[in-house]
């Protein structure tokens, strides 16, 4: 324990010493460090933190030195967080690199491949997307056609990705690609890609709710080093159920967050349909927003319930498709409410003759309808939950 | 008679098809890229007008083509199909409706033919709550010797951008000499560049023509008081319910093409190896909006033909179509989106325009919600 | 047409002389005539009328003379129709026999079946009852599993019919039996058999909402002779089918009526919630009401456009199963709603402390749950819909 | 906390293990076939009373078992899941948390000890309306020189049949020499058998017990006033919290056992050669109650905690856990019939006895619609 309480303090000496004073203060999204080749930096401390940390191999501390970690032991890596924390240090780097590709090459990639690809990732220097949805595989993913053929020291891929989110701002792609046909599944495989490549092209996609961080990439004859594999051949498949339980659990925790920073329903029906005193005064819709309010507040309990039982390890799995579900149809029930109580003043698409939260409670209504969508349909949430959690039959 | 003759039914498909081929929903598309405000086709709206559609309700004496409601609510249904952007309901239902039954005569003959002829685009500036209440009005009409003063605010026109004519309601200022007189609602038309009206677009979700209305101490000559000095309370009533069934066709249409893409997609759409409209919980959430689809059609239906031919049944069948039409089209442009996953959270697919457009409408004229109080009192309970 | 003419004419002559005068009053739910061994005739002129109306073959004017009708033609069918209704003549007889059983032997009985069987129908001598359903086979009615042997010269059959209304009062049944396992809906025949038979049991079911008039029946061994078989072996769900569309179309024009003598809830709402001029004083609750009376009037609307649409040609083939899904949908949530508004009111069971009425709304309510139940489920509405009318793929 | 000590987890296991031995719903229908309207099982009730139950939130020093109310709130989880008729919900939980919260010294020292052992059974007489409408109070008590005269009627009295003693709500009557006094209420304690109380049961279509009961110049001693004189209103607030939330969680069993059923016959029963519970719109409407169940869960447990440690939070929770466990069994309970088919319409089998006990448990102490216009007055919206 000693050394622990060693590494504590050295650690928060370090902190103390290192973590610019702007970068102990709540991050705003703009400044958020997503690193790449392209990355800029609106504050010049994000690009110091970083460099400082991943000098340190405190982006990603957990791994090994070699890999541009830090070799913390888990316990380690609690102290670093709890100290980061307590001085309110900011993250330093985010992206799909540290949190997705990063696991999987540190469990499936060969030497070489941890080599040239975990360190720049840990210093931030390239910026990854990934590649998965495509327009013929949505919900069945599986069904992917994005072809890579076997062209003895290269792939040729061609095909078509969907959804790829930030892919215009990215380096690099980690992709599942078809590289047989003979089975489903068992015929996909996982290649990583530079998007500078030949044959590679991204563009944007506009959504309902307007601009949006989503793309789609083509692929026509992109030529991938065989080295960009990573696994065997066909086995792609096991790593990519691995990254969707992980995505499975981010969009599970956020399903809370989707309304981002629109009030509360009950905040803008008094705004929009209260008395002085607050009071809202179509007693129907009172009875809507109130109904509202409380299934949030009985969602907000079951969160906390749930994470009361994890703690206690009487965990029930079948919450996270819960959440998912019923977080993502409660938002968009959110704010058909909201529109149905601003009226006219919720649907204004642009111009000064609406405030910009209004503009922004019409786009976000909007871009609302895909949450129950985008990381596995409602249906099928409510499919996993009939299965897994009722065991009713196939 | 629920159904249609077969003049309605000749009238429904010609319409049908002459909006798929001149104003399908890229046309909508077009004219929201363009960023006009007024979002109108001129030379669209010439061919509709001398199709004889803006004319659908006026007698042919003032030019018009006397279709009848029932008529122009066909037209209406298809205009939803392929979510025509045009002033036929605002102008040619509403605010002709209007003047037909409370204008002057001198009124009448001066604005009807251009009406009828397309000539004339007018829009009924009524609401200042941004949700229907018809009953709120503080614009003011004061009365001067030689005319009235209006001063107020509209915050919600439809296709109050461009118009030739604003029907402005204004609540009718205390008459001298009366102590406490009762306040009266008056109409007064005010044509376009009349000093002191300024009228600004919105730019709305939908994509079409609306705007706000500022009146700054208009000053009117008493002429242009709609009836001239007659109560215009019931005509306004009743060019309302007219718009609010008109409306309601419309939404049915939007809401049967909405349905029909997404059955279409449904049936196209292949994940793990079936069509997704095999799978059963879509088919009954499908089978469900057909429900609702059919009952709707028969409301409209029935409130077509009270416009035409049972006036005593016009406010509650108004409110029953306008409230199933809303009920209608948020469920299904809501399922709409949803079934056509990712794809229809694109704004490169059309189903979109639908869900958008849905949301104004449901506004127009009062929301479900208003419209189940309004029926409420009519029925005594 | 003068034939036709004299036809009326001598009808009206007829009616006039021999229908008793009670049998021209609205006729009361217990003095309706379902004939058979056991009928009792609360009042005599009902049999009277029974008798004098099957002398002239007018119990079922269409059937030919031979088989105990009048040999009418269609014309002259509604002719008599026409008559009756003009006098407010009583139907003489109701019951299975003369809308089911009778057109299924008109058309496939042998000359020796319509002989036996038809004029006793005719004459109402025999109540029948059907038996279709099984505890294994509801929705999947094809999948019914009463036994029916060949044993030369009769049948042995064994098994369990259920929800066979009117059995502890019927004199015969007709039956789906299962003479072969070769194949589900081509394994089916169509039996007649006397329920004095020896091994026949009939016990009435108690539903949740008390006494019924379902019954389940037992076959226990029963021999039936070969000659009550109606039509050719395994070829009995052909009649079946038939016959589930008449009952189909019954059930879809009584959807409406289900609400029986109980008020509408507006009407309800309003005795129990209105103030004294009989407005709801429950915003909330008046928001309900009003939606759904706004829905029962869209409803009727609805059925009135497919009345007009039937006329003129036009029928849209998908509303039969719109009917009986929303009209039973439609009745469940009216009891519901009524509920709501009456409070404890409407949960009295028995006993003096609550009206009839306020009895019979509870027990409407309750039987209120079979009606989206029975005569096709909801779930089984909704695929037709998807499939025949919306072609949904299966 | 919202998750079970290892306490309340070990008394929740031995009641559900009690009680389906003791008392499954057969239990239910054979009370209900006996016809005795105080639809109890004396035998029962005294091996209930040797668990403690009946003393759960009486302190020790008053011969109770002082469980508390989470652990309560197990116990008639587990009661709900049988449909045990008891008076638990109405004695043990309002009746007992009046007088504990309320009661004088003297009143408390009387009445506990036998509440704690089951002798005494008690019951609130509250609702005088069809709808619980807890501020709606016609009944007098009129203070005169040697105690109070209670003339009036109670409608609705949950376990009022056989009830040793009635807890009586009523308006305290005008005091001479003020002119427009505030109208106070008070509770007062009616042993059965008071001269001028008639009490008369219901046949509810859950068979249980309630009572009507009429009050006739009901001579009561100044003693019989519970606090003797101090305001109670908090106090009776409080304790019909405690029932909405105890009657939650008790509706919460209901809905579960109703759900675990419906969920069993979907496994169970095949049609089309595959069990029915493998079609997908009936996967996914049990999905949807699963949701419901699992917030309806948390609401209650979140509202007993409040019960036993944070009373601030109370009200609101009371409501919001009573409003949830209100639509959660409307939901679950017509589900459960319609996927159980015919056979769930026979009063053979027992599903039909949840949907029975949900629609009066859904009137008892306010349905969700007075739960959630509650909630929204202590929101302030």
């Amino acid at each position: 324990m000693s050394q622990l309480d060693d590494f504590k303090r050295e650690t928060r000496t370090w902190l103390e010493a290192h973590c610019p004073s702007s970068m102990r203060t709540p991050m705003p999204e703009d400044e958020r460090c997503w690193g790449g080749r392209r990355a800029s930096f609106k504050n010049p401390d994000t690009q110091l933190w970083l460099t400082r940390m991943a000098e340190r191999g405190w982006t990603v501390p957990t791994w090994p030195r070699a890999c541009g970690g830090a070799g913390l032991s888990a316990e380690e890596a609690r102290v670093l967080e709890t100290e980061m924390s307590a001085l309110g240090c900011r993250q330093p780097l985010f992206g799909f690199g540290i949190s997705m590709l990063g696991p999987v090459l540190l469990k499936y990639g060969t030497e070489a491949q941890k080599q040239a690809f975990l360190p720049p990732i840990a210093r931030g220097e390239i910026r990854w997307c990934q590649g998965y949805s495509e327009p013929g595989a949505g919900s069945d993913l599986a069904n992917l056609q994005t072809r890579a053929e076997d062209r003895g020291d290269h792939f040729l891929v061609n095909g078509q990705k969907i959804w790829t989110s930030y892919a215009h701002l990215s380096d690099w792609i980690f992709c599942l690609v078809r590289t047989s046909t003979e089975r489903k599944q068992g015929g996909i495989s996982f290649l990583l890609l530079d998007m500078q490549t030949p044959g590679v092209e991204t563009r944007p996609i506009t959504l309902i709710s307007g601009a949006s961080v989503f793309c789609e990439t083509f692929f026509t004859d992109v030529k991938v080093p065989k080295a960009q594999l990573v696994g065997q051949v066909n086995e792609g498949w096991t790593i990519a159920k691995e990254l969707l339980q992980h995505e499975r659990g981010m969009i599970s925790r956020i399903g809370r967050a989707f309304g981002g920073a629109i009030p509360a329903v009950e905040v803008l029906a008094q705004r929009y349909l209260g008395d002085s005193a607050g009071r809202i005064q179509d007693p129907v819709l009172r009875d809507e927003v109130t109904r509202h309010a409380m299934n949030d507040r009985a969602f907000e309990l079951t969160l906390q319930r749930a994470g009361e039982e994890s703690a206690a390890g009487t965990a029930n799995g079948g919450l996270s498709s819960f959440f998912k579900y019923y977080g993502t149809e409660q938002n968009k029930r959110k704010f058909e409410l909201i529109l149905k109580c601003a009226g006219t003043r919720a649907l204004g698409w642009e111009g000064e003759e609406f405030s910009a939260e209004e503009l922004a409670v019409c786009r976000t209504w909007l871009r609302s309808k895909g949450n129950s969508i985008e990381g596995g349909t409602s249906e099928i949430q409510l499919n996993v939950i009939a299965k897994r959690v009722l065991g009713l039959p196939d | 008679m629920l159904i249609l003759d077969d003049t309605q039914t000749l009238l429904k498909a010609s319409a049908a098809d002459f909006l798929a081929a001149r104003s399908p929903v890229k046309a909508l598309r077009a004219l929201r890229d363009a960023g006009a405000p007024e979002a109108l086709d001129h030379a669209l709206w010439e061919e509709i007008a001398n199709l004889g559609w803006p004319g659908a309700l006026i007698p042919e004496s003032f030019g018009g083509s006397a279709i009848g409601y029932k008529g122009m609510g066909q037209i209406l249904e298809e205009s939803g199909r392929v979510l025509l952007a045009s002033p036929l309901l605002a102008s040619s239902v509403v605010a002709t409706g209007l003047l037909l039954r409370a204008g002057s005569p001198t009124q009448q003959e001066t604005w009807l033919p251009r009406l009828a002829s397309g000539e004339v685009r007018a829009a009924l500036a009524l609401d200042e709550t941004p949700r229907h209440a018809p009953d709120t009005c503080r614009t003011l009409a004061s009365a001067g010797t030689d005319g009235y003063l209006l001063s107020g605010a509209k915050c919600f026109v439809p296709e109050g951008v461009g118009a030739d004519l604003l029907l402005v309601v204004a609540a009718l200022g205390p008459v001298a000499g009366l102590a406490d007189p009762v306040p009266e609602t008056g109409v007064f038309l005010v044509p376009a560049g009349t000093p002191g009206m300024d009228c600004r677009a919105l730019r709305m979700v939908d994509s079409r023509n609306a705007a706000t209305v500022q009146l700054n101490e208009v000053r009117l000559p008493a002429t242009a008081r709609l009836g001239e000095g007659k109560p215009v309370q019931e005509a306004l009533s009743f060019a309302l319910d007219a718009g609010r069934i008109g409306l309601a066709a419309e939404m049915l249409g939007s809401a049967e093409e909405a349905f029909q893409r997404t059955l279409r997609y449904l049936k196209l759409r292949e994940q793990f190896g079936v069509p997704i409209g095999s799978f059963q919980a879509l088919k009954h959430r499908a089978a469900l909006l057909y429900c609702e689809l059919e009952l709707t059609r028969s409301a409209v239906l029935a409130a077509l033909g009270a416009l035409d031919s049972l006036p005593v049944e016009v406010p509650a069948l108004a409110s029953l179509a306008k409230a199933k039409a809303c009920d209608l089209i948020g469920q299904v442009s809501s399922e709409a989106i949803q079934m056509h996953g990712g794809i229809g959270m694109t704004d490169a697919e059309e189903i979109g325009f639908f869900l958008k457009r849905a949301r104004v409408a449901q506004q127009i004229y009062g929301d479900a919600g208003f419209h189940r109080a309004r029926y409420a009192a009519l029925m005594g309970y």
